[in-house]
C-alpha cells in the first residue's frame, strides 16, 4: 500500500484494494491494474476469511455441523440452515410436519428481507450515501427482534433441526410479523423516493456494469444477479421445495443486466418476501414442529446427495457424501457469491473505479460465504 | 530611522521576510532533485513575488499572481509530474559534474551584471502621474490603449488550449 | 499499552495526564474494519437503535492512521493475520484493541484439532485490551466494551453498570 | 434538447424529494435505546451462555453428569466431572466448566439435556479486560446465585 | 501607507484563527448531531451536556496523538501540505466582513483575493496527496484538483455576473448595496439570480469537496482520500481547513446573494445576522451531505460542463443585456 | 429432453450413466466419464444451455467410491442405510480421487447432472474445462487447493482460498495440520 | 536609509529581479529534466515581471502600463506552461523519459 511501485507497463499501475478496504464488505482483496481511473484488469484474491467449514464438516457429527451453516452467510443464515436440513432430511427420508415447513418459510423470508435491507444500505453506502444504511438498519432491527424472539439470536441463527425446528412460535410472533410487514410497506416508498429515484444514483447505476445472460450462465451466477440479467430462474419456483408451491409469489426479473436492474430485483424481492410471509402466516397450520421419527443419532445411507435452496444471494447448493457413519464423509458447500464474484474480473474490465465498485456492491458479497 | 514598532517599521520587516521567501523559494525550486519539492519551492517563491507586487502598490496584480501562478501554473506542473514521473532514483547522479559550476557561474554573472546595471544607472525621477494605477485604471487601459494586445493574448490562450489538447490527445490515442 | 510510551515522552504532570486520558477516552475512533459475522453487529451498534455516537465513538475511520481503537470483529484467518498485524502497526500511539466475538478472543467455534486456517485469538498477534465474548455479541455488549475501554483509559467508570436480568 | 430539460427538472425534483425525506425523519423522534441508562428487555428465548439450573428448593444442580451436553457440543466448550459418592444413587456434579469463548450458542447442549439441568442465561452485555473471565465455573455460579 | 493598521490586522488574524478552530470543532459537533437526527439517532450526547464537550475531547485526543510520518514520503511536502490548506483559508477570512466594522481588511479586490487564496488551497490538497506516497492519496488528490478546476469556471462566471451587477469587488461594498429589506438582497435582484445563487452554491459544495461531490474523500473507493496517511494533528489541520473552507464558501454566498450582515428587521447586530445566514447555509450543506449518494467524476464534469457552465454563461449574458441594453430600450440613463 | 441427453451421453461414454431418483438424490443424471472425456461432457452440456454450479473433489483414501453403485442407490431410496454400508464394505478399497461437476440449467425442464471422474490418487490430473466455461476457473482452483488435483491447462492454479504459499491440501483424508 | 525602509527603493527591486533572473538562468542550465527547466523559466519570467512592476511603480507616468505588461506576461506564461507540459507529456509518452539528454539521443 505504501509503495508506488508501478508495473512493467508505465501507463498502468497496480492498486491493491484490501484486504481491509471499506468497499469490499469485509476482507476481500482485489488486485486492480489501473490505467488512471480505468480498471484494466481486476483479480479478486480470496481466502482471507477461510474458516474451514468443509473440513469441519468432516470432523463433526451431522447435527454438530448446524451452527456452521449459520456462519457461512451470516446475513441469510436461515436459508443456509434450511439448505442443510433439507439435504439431510432428503437423504434420510424424514418427513417434516407442515407447521414446521411453514415456519421455516416465514423465518427464511423474514431473514431474506433483513439480508436485502442490509444489502440496500451497504450498497448505497458504497455509492457514498450514508443515511439509507441507517434507515435500513432501523427496519432491520425490527426483523431481528422478531427472529430473536423465536430463535434466540440476532444474526447467526441456529434454529432449524432435522425434522423440524428448535421450538415453536407464539402468537406474539405472528402478530409481530404482521405489524412488521405493515411497517415496512409504509417505509418502502421512502426508500424509493430517497434512493431509487435519486438522479445521482440513477446516473451511477443505469447502464453500468452490464452483465449479459450468457455471461451469467458461463460463470454460473445465480440469484438476483442472474435475474437482473433477464433470466427467470429462482430455485423456489423452478425446483420447488418446502411449501413454496403452495404460496403465490412472483419472481422479479429485469432484463437490462446493469447495476440498476440488480438493485431493482432485490427491492422487488423484498415486496415478494412480504407477500410470501403474509400468505404463509395466513395458512399457518396447527400441529407439531418436530417430526416424530427422527433418529437420535443420524446416519444417512451411504451415497452422495445434492440439494439447493434459494438463498438471499442466489442458489446455495450443498452436496453431502455419506459413508453411513454419524459424520459426513465430504461436505461441499456451493455458495452463490463465489460464482457471482468470479465474473467480476471479466465484467469490470474497462470500467471506472467507482463504477467497478458499484458493480461489486451490486453483486451483494458476503465474504465468509465465498471463502468458507 | 524608522522604529520597528510603527506601521512602517512593521511593513519593512514584512518586506524583508517576503524578500527572503522569494529568494529562498527560488533557491529550493532550482536546487531540488525531487520535482515535487521544486514545485513547492516555486509556489513559495511566487507567493513571495506576489507580496513584492503588493509592496509595489499593486494588490490586483499580486492577487492575480497568486491566482494564476500558484493556483494554475504550479498545479498544472504538478499534474505533469504525476503523469510523467521519472522516479527519484533515476535522476540522482545523472547530473554532470561540470554542469553545476558552469551554471552557477553563468547565473552569478548575469545577476551581477544586471544588478550593477540597475543600481548604477541614474533613473530619471518619476514623471507626473496620470493615474494611480487602480484596478479601474488597469481595466480602462486594457480595453482602450492595450485593446489590441488584450485580444492577442486571448488568441494566444486559445491557441495554447487547442495546442495542448492536440498534443495530449495524440499521445493518448497512441497508448 | 501504548500509554506508557507516550507518558515518557510528555513530562509527567498528573492533571495534564488526566485531561489527556479524558480526551482520549471520550473520543475513541474505531477503524472501519470488519472480518466476519461480528462486523454486522458492529455496524448495528453504530446504527440508530444503539448509536455508538453518544460516546463519540461513531467516527469509523477507514484509514488506520486516524484510528484509536481497532475492533477485531470476526475470525482472523492465517492468511489475514499479517494484514491485521500491519493495520495494527500502522495505527499511531496511543492505540487500543477490542476483541469482539469469540473468534477474535480464541478462535471460537472454528477451533478444532487439526485446524489449519485460523489464528486462535487476536491476543496471539498483539495485546488486546477488552474482550467481548459472544457469537456474535449483542450491540449492547460492544457498547459495554467501549465503556470498559474508557474505564481502562481513565481509571474510573462514568456510567452505571447494567446487570442482566 | 427536451430530454435535457426533462432530465434537469426530473433530477432536480428527485433531489428535492430526497431532501424532504431526510428532513422529515430529522424532526421525528429518535429511536435510540440509550444503553447504559435504559436497555432492551431480552426475549425469553434469548441465548446467552448456558447456566446450570438448580433445584428450586435445595439449590443443588439438576445435573446428573450424563455428559450428553459435552458430547453434543460442536466446539468442545463444556467439560464436566462428577463422582459417585458411596451409597448414593446418582452421580454428583463436582465441576462444570464452560469455556464461553469457544461457544457458538447453537443450543445443542440445552436441547440434548433431558433433565433440564442447563438453560440459557440472560447475560447479554459481557465485556471485560480479561479473557479467562469467560471460562465460567458454572457450578460455582449456581452456588453463588442460590446463596 | 500600505499597512496602515498592522496591529489591528494582527488582532484580527488571531481572532480569525480562534474563530476557525472553534468553528471547525463545533461544526463537526453540529454535523454529527445533524447526521444523528437525520438518521433518527442522537449523536454525541454523553460527553458534556448535549455532547458539547465532544469536540474538546476530539481535539485533545488528536493533539496528543502520535504524529506518524510514513516511510517513503517526502517529509517537507508531507508537513507543509496541511498548512497550505489551512493558511490560505485563514487569509481568506481577512477580507470577509462579519459586520460593517468587523472586517480585518476592507480591500477593494476582496472578492478576487478570496479566489486567489482558494486556488492555493488546491495546491495543498495536491501536495498532501502527492507527498503521502500512497496510491489512494494520489488518485484522490488528482480527483480533488480536477474537480476544483472544473468548478472554478462556473463559479467565477457567476461571480463576474455579480461584479457586473454591483460594480465592485469590495465585499463590504456589496453588502452595503443590499441594505433594506429582504427584497434588496441580490438573490432577488433579478429573476435569474436565484439560479445564479444555486449555481454558486453547488460550485462551492464542489470546491470544498463536500458531498455529493466528495470524490476526494470517497471512503468506499479511496479509503480516506488525500489525508489517508495523516494521523493526529496533521489530519486535524486538514479537517480544520476543510471546515474553514465551508464557512468561506457559505459566507461568500451569504455576502453575494443573501445580504451579508444586513438584517431584514433591524434587530440584533449585523454579525449576528451574518453568522445566522452562514450557519443556515452550512446546515443545508450538511443536510445535503447526509441525503445524497456520491457522484462520480464523470457525473461531476458532466454537471459542470453541460449544466452549470451553459447556465452561468446564459445568466452572464442576460444580466449584461439587462444592464446595458435595457436602459437603452427604455431610454433611462 | 432427459432421454435425448442420455442418448448423447451414451454416445460419449460407454460406462455407467445412471438416472437417479431426484427426490432422494437431488439430481437427475449421474454420469461417470474418464479424464479425457471431461471436456467433451462439458461441451455437450454447455451446448444444451447448462451452467456449471460447482466442481468438487472427494478423496476416497482406502475406500471404495460409494455412490457409483446402482444397486445401492436403487435399493436404498428413502430407507435407512444398513444394506448400503454392507455393500460398501464388500467393495475392494481403491485409492481414488473423484472430481464431481454439478451442472444445472435455468431454462426448460429441471435437470441436474452430476458428471464425475475418477482419478488415480497418486497422480490426480485431468484437463481443465475453464477454457470452455470461464466460471470453472475458480472452482478448479479451489479443488486444487483442497485436494491437490491438477487441472492441466488451467491458466493459474495458485492457491485461491489458502494462503499464497500454502503447499498442503487440507481436504485430503490423510491431511494432518 | 534604514533597513526597514528598503521597500521604497527602486534599486532593491531591481536587484531582487536580477537575482531571480540569475537563479532562473542557473536553474535552466543546472536542471536536467524538462520540468525542472520549465520551473526555472518561470523564475526568469517572474524576474522580468518584477522589473516591469518596479519601473511602473517608481518611474512611469502611467502606473497601469507595467501592471498590464505583467498581466500579459502571466497570460503568456500560463499558455507557455500548458503547451510546454503537454509537450513534456507527449515526449514522455514516446520516450518514457523527461530527461533532456535521453530525448536528444533518441531523436537521432
Amino acid at each position: 500500500m505504501n509503495d508506488l511501485a508501478r508495473s512493467q507497463n508505465q501507463e498502468t499501475f497496480v492498486l491493491n484494494l484490501g484486504p481491509q478496504h471499506p468497499a469490499t464488505h469485509g476482507v476481500l482483496r482485489v488486485k486492480l491494474t489501473m490505467d488512471g481511473e480505468y480498471v484494466v484488469h481486476a483479480e479478486p484474491v480470496l481466502g482471507y476469511v477461510h474458516r474451514m467449514h468443509e473440513k469441519m464438516g468432516e470432523n463433526r457429527t451431522w447435527a454438530q455441523f448446524m451452527p456452521n451453516t449459520a456462519r457461512l452467510d451470516y446475513l441469510g443464515a436461515l436459508s443456509y440452515n434450511h439448505g442443510y436440513v433439507k439435504v439431510v432430511e432428503q437423504a434420510m427420508g424424514i418427513e417434516v410436519p407442515e407447521r414446521a415447513e411453514y415456519l421455516r418459510v416465514i423465518t427464511v423470508e423474514l431473514n431474506r428481507i433483513a439480508s436485502h435491507l442490509l444489502w440496500y444500505g451497504a450498497f448505497v453506502l458504497d455509492l457514498g450515501g450514508f443515511t439509507p444504511l441507517l434507515y435500513a438498519f432501523d427496519d432491520r432491527e425490527h426483523v431481528l427482534d422478531l427472529l430473536e424472539s423465536v430463535t434466540g439470536s440476532r444474526l447467526t441463527f441456529c434454529y432449524f433441526r432435522f425434522g423440524g425446528l428448535y421450538n415453536d412460535v407464539d402468537d406474539n410472533f405472528v402478530g409481530g410479523a404482521r405489524a412488521f410487514i405493515k411497517r415496512l410497506r409504509r417505509r418502502l416508498p421512502d426508500y424509493h423516493n430517497l434512493v431509487t429515484k435519486n438522479i445521482i444514483l440513477i446516473k451511477r447505476l443505469k447502464d453500468v456494469g452490464v452483465l449479459s445472460a450468457e455471461m451469467c450462465r458461463k460463470y454460473g451466477a445465480t440469484g438476483p444477479v442472474l435475474r437482473g440479467s433477464g433470466v427467470d430462474y429462482d430455485v423456489r419456483r423452478n425446483e420447488p421445495y418446502s411449501v413454496y408451491p403452495e404460496l403465490d409469489f412472483e419472481v422479479p426479473v429485469y432484463g437490462e443486466g446493469d447495476s440498476m436492474a440488480r438493485y431493482m430485483v432485490r427491492m422487488d424481492e423484498i415486496e415478494q418476501c412480504m407477500r410470501i410471509v403474509e400468505q404463509a402466516l395466513d395458512k399457518l397450520p396447527e400441529g407439531p414442529v418436530v417430526a416424530e421419527k427422527v433418529p437420535k443419532i443420524l446416519k444417512p445411507p451411504p451415497g452422495d446427495y445434492y440439494s439447493a435452496v434459494e438463498a438471499a444471494r442466489g442458489t446455495f447448493g450443498i452436496r453431502i457424501v455419506s459413508d453411513g457413519t454419524n459424520t459426513p464423509y465430504r461436505m461441499k458447500l456451493r455458495s452463490p457469491t463465489f460464482s457471482n464474484l468470479s465474473l467480476f474480473g471479466e465484467a469490470s474490465r474497462g470500467m471506472l473505479l467507482p463504477d467497478a465498485l458499484a458493480l461489486m456492491g451490486s453483486l451483494d458479497l458476503v465474504i465468509p460465504e465465498i471463502d468458507r | 530611522m524608522i522604529s520597528l514598532f510603527t506601521a512602517e517599521g512593521l511593513a519593512g520587516l514584512v518586506f524583508l521576510f517576503i524578500v527572503a521567501v522569494t529568494i529562498g523559494g527560488a533557491l529550493i525550486a532550482v536546487n531540488s532533485i525531487r520535482l515535487p519539492r521544486a514545485i513547492t519551492g516555486l509556489a513559495i517563491s511566487f507567493v513571495g513575488v506576489a507580496g513584492l507586487y503588493y509592496f509595489l502598490n499593486s494588490p490586483f496584480v499580486a492577487v492575480m499572481e497568486m491566482l494564476i501562478y500558484v493556483g494554475a501554473v504550479c498545479v498544472t506542473i504538478v499534474f505533469a509530474i504525476m503523469l510523467a514521473d521519472p522516479g527519484d532514483e533515476q535522476r540522482v547522479g545523472r547530473r554532470s559534474a561540470i554542469g553545476a559550476p558552469v551554471a552557477f557561474g553563468v547565473g552569478a554573472l548575469l545577476f551581477w551584471g544586471l544588478a550593477l546595471l540597475g543600481i548604477n544607472t541614474m533613473w530619471p525621477a518619476a514623471a507626473a502621474r496620470v493615474s494611480d494605477g487602480s484596478v479601474k485604471d488597469i481595466g480602462h487601459s486594457l480595453v482602450t490603449t492595450y485593446g489590441m494586445v488584450f485580444e492577442l493574448i486571448s488568441l494566444v490562450l486559445l491557441l495554447a488550449i487547442i495546442g495542448s489538447l492536440v498534443l495530449a490527445r495524440a499521445g493518448r490515442s497512441k497508448s | 499499552m501504548g500509554k506508557e510510551s507516550l507518558q515518557s515522552a510528555i513530562i509527567r504532570f498528573a492533571p495534564l495526564d488526566k485531561l489527556l486520558d479524558l480526551g482520549r477516552a471520550n473520543s475513541l475512533w474505531p477503524m472501519t474494519f470488519g472480518l466476519a459475522c461480528c462486523a454486522i453487529e458492529m455496524m448495528a451498534t453504530g446504527a440508530a437503535r444503539f448509536d455508538l455516537a453518544r460516546f463519540g465513538a461513531e467516527v469509523f475511520r477507514p484509514s488506520p492512521r486516524q484510528c484509536d481503537v481497532m475492533i477485531v470483529a470476526g475470525t482472523i484467518s492465517k492468511k489475514m493475520a499479517p494484514a491485521v498485524q500491519t493495520l495494527y502497526d500502522q495505527m499511531p500511539e496511543p492505540k487500543w484493541v477490542i476483541a469482539m466475538g469469540n473468534c477474535a478472543i480464541s478462535g471460537g467455534p472454528f477451533v478444532f484439532e487439526g485446524q489449519y486456517g485460523i489464528v486462535e485469538g487476536a491476543d496471539k498477534l498483539f495485546p488486546v485490551d477488552v474482550f467481548i465474548p459472544g457469537c456474535p455479541p449483542r450491540p449492547e455488549a460492544l457498547i459495554e466494551g467501549i465503556l470498559e475501554l474508557e474505564e481502562k483509559v481513565t481509571g474510573h467508570r462514568r456510567w452505571p453498570r447494567v446487570e442482566a436480568v | 434538447m427536451s430530454g435535457y430539460f426533462k432530465e434537469l427538472f426530473g433530477g432536480t425534483k428527485s433531489l428535492a424529494v430526497g431532501l424532504g425525506i431526510t428532513i422529515k425523519y430529522m424532526v421525528k423522534p429518535v429511536v435510540t435505546v440509550q444503553y447504559p441508562h435504559e436497555t432492551l428487555v431480552m426475549t425469553p428465548r434469548f441465548r446467552g451462555h448456558i447456566e446450570l439450573v438448580g433445584n428450586e428448593e435445595t439449590g443443588a444442580p439438576n445435573c446428573v453428569v450424563c455428559g450428553m451436553c459435552q458430547k453434543a457440543c460442536p466446539s468442545n466448550c463444556i467439560s464436566l466431572a462428577g463422582e459417585k459418592p458411596e451409597g448414593a444413587k446418582k452421580k454428583i456434579l463436582t465441576s462444570y466448566i464452560l469455556d464461553f469463548t469457544k461457544c457458538s450458542l447453537c443450543g445443542l447442549c440445552v436441547e440434548s439435556c433431558k433433565f433440564e439441568a442447563i438453560a440459557f442465561s440472560r447475560d447479554y452485555n459481557l465485556a471485560g479486560p480479561r479473557k479467562d473471565a469467560y471460562v465460567f465455573d458454572l457450578k460455582k455460579r449456581l452456588e453463588e446465585k442460590s446463596g | 501607507m500600505i499597512l496602515s493598521e498592522p496591529w489591528r490586522l494582527l488582532v484580527f488574524v488571531a481572532g480569525i484563527i480562534a474563530f476557525i478552530a472553534l468553528n471547525a470543532a463545533y461544526l463537526v459537533w453540529l454535523e454529527r448531531k445533524v447526521a444523528g437526527h437525520i438518521q433518527r439517532r442522537i449523536g454525541p450526547k454523553e460527553v458534556g451536556p448535549f455532547g458539547l464537550l465532544q469536540p474538546l475531547a476530539d481535539g485533545i485526543k488528536l493533539m496528543s496523538k502520535q504524529l506518524l510520518v510514513p516511510k517513503g514520503v517526502d517529509p517537507l511536502l508531507f508537513k507543509v501540505a496541511p498548512l497550505l490548506v489551512l493558511v490560505p483559508a485563514v487569509m481568506s477570512f481577512v477580507t470577509i466582513p462579519f459586520s460593517e466594522k468587523l472586517v480585518a481588511r476592507n480591500i477593494d479586490i476582496g472578492l478576487l483575493m478570496i479566489f486567489a487564496f482558494a486556488s492555493v488551497n488546491v495546491m495543498g490538497l495536491l501536495l498532501g496527496g502527492w507527498g503521502s506516497n500512497n496510491k489512494y492519496a494520489v488518485i484522490s488528490a488528482a480527483r480533488a484538483v480536477s474537480q476544483n478546476v472544473a468548478y472554478e469556471i462556473p463559479m467565477l462566471i457567476t461571480v463576474v455576473t455579480m461584479i457586473m451587477l454591483t460594480h465592485t469587488m469590495n465585499l463590504n461594498e456589496i453588502v452595503i448595496q443590499q441594505a433594506g429589506g429582504v427584497w434588496n438582497w441580490h438573490i432577488f435582484a433579478n429573476p435569474l439570480m436565484p439560479i445564479a445563487f444555486l449555481i454558486f452554491f453547488i460550485c462551492s459544495l464542489a470546491e470544498t469537496n463536500r458531498a455529493p461531490f466528495d470524490l476526494g474523500e470517497a471512503e468506499s473507493e479511496l479509503i480516506a482520500g488525500f489525508h489517508t496517511e495523516y494521523s493526529g494533528m496533521g489530519f486535524g489541520v486538514f479537517f480544520m481547513g476543510e471546515y474553514a473552507n465551508i464557512i468561506i464558501g457559505c459566507g461568500l454566498a451569504t455576502i453575494l446573494f443573501l445580504g451579508g450582515w444586513q438584517c431584514p428587521f433591524g434587530i440584533l447586530p449585523g454579525w449576528w445576522w451574518f453568522l445566522a445566514k452562514v450557519y443556515f447555509l452550512i446546515f443545508c450543506v450538511m443536510w445535503i451531505r447526509w441525503t445524497y449518494p456520491r457522484t462520480t467524476l464523470w457525473g461531476l464534469l458532466n454537471l459542470s460542463w453541460k449544466i452549470l457552465i451553459p447556465f452561468s454563461l446564459l445568466i452572464l449574458l442576460l444580466t449584461g443585456a439587462m444592464i446595458k441594453v435595457w436602459p437603452l430600450i427604455t431610454g433611462a440613463s | 429432453m432427459l432421454d435425448e441427453l442420455k442418448n448423447e451421453f451414451a454416445s460419449l461414454v460407454p460406462v455407467p450413466l445412471i438416472e437417479t431418483d431426484y427426490r432422494f438424490k437431488g439430481y437427475h443424471l449421474d454420469v461417470e466419464v474418464g479424464p479425457d472425456q471431461v471436456v467433451a461432457a462439458a461441451e455437450l452440456l454447455d451446448r444444451r444451455g447448462f451452467f456449471l454450479e460447482a466442481i468438487t473433489g472427494v478423496d476416497w483414501l482406502g475406500k471404495a467410491p460409494l455412490s457409483n453403485q446402482p444397486e445401492v442407490e436403487a435399493g436404498e431410496a428413502g430407507e435407512g442405510g444398513g444394506a448400503g454400508k454392507a455393500e460398501a464394505a464388500t467393495a475392494p478399497p481403491t485409492d481414488k480421487m473423484e472430481v464431481v461437476y454439478d451442472y444445472n440449467r435455468t431454462v426448460g425442464e429441471l435437470c441436474r447432472v452430476a458428471v464425475r471422474c475418477r482419478l488415480d490418487r497418486a497422480n490426480p490430473e485431468l484437463p481443465t474445462v475453464s477454457r470452455l466455461i470461464p466460471g470453472a476457473n475458480w472452482h478448479e482452483r479451489e479443488t486444487h487447493d483442497f485436494f491437490g488435483i491438477i487441472f492441466s491447462g488451467h491458466p493459474d492454479l495458485s492457491p485461491l482460498l489458502l494462503p499464497e504459499d500454502a503447499d498442503f491440501h487440507p481436504l485430503r483424508k490423510d491431511f494432518k495440520a | 536609509m534604514s533597513i526597514l525602509n528598503l521597500s521604497n527603493i527602486l534599486e532593491i527591486y531591481l536587484a531582487i529581479a536580477a537575482l531571480l533572473f540569475g537563479i532562473g538562468v542557473y536553474g535552466m542550465l543546472y536542471q536536467r529534466t524538462l520540468i525542472g527547466m520549465l520551473i526555472s523559466s518561470e523564475l526568469i519570467l517572474a524576474g522580468a515581471s518584477l522589473n516591469f512592476m518596479a519601473f511602473s511603480r517608481f518611474l512611469a507616468p502611467d502606473p497601469t502600463t507595467g501592471q498590464i505588461f505583467t498581466l500579459f506576461i502571466m497570460g503568456v506564461a500560463a499558455a507557455e506552461a500548458a503547451i510546454a507540459l503537454s509537450i513534456i507529456i507527449a515526449v514522455y509518452r514516446n520516450y518514457k523519459s523527461i530527461d533532456t539528454e535521453d530525448v536528444a539521443g533518441l531523436q537521432g
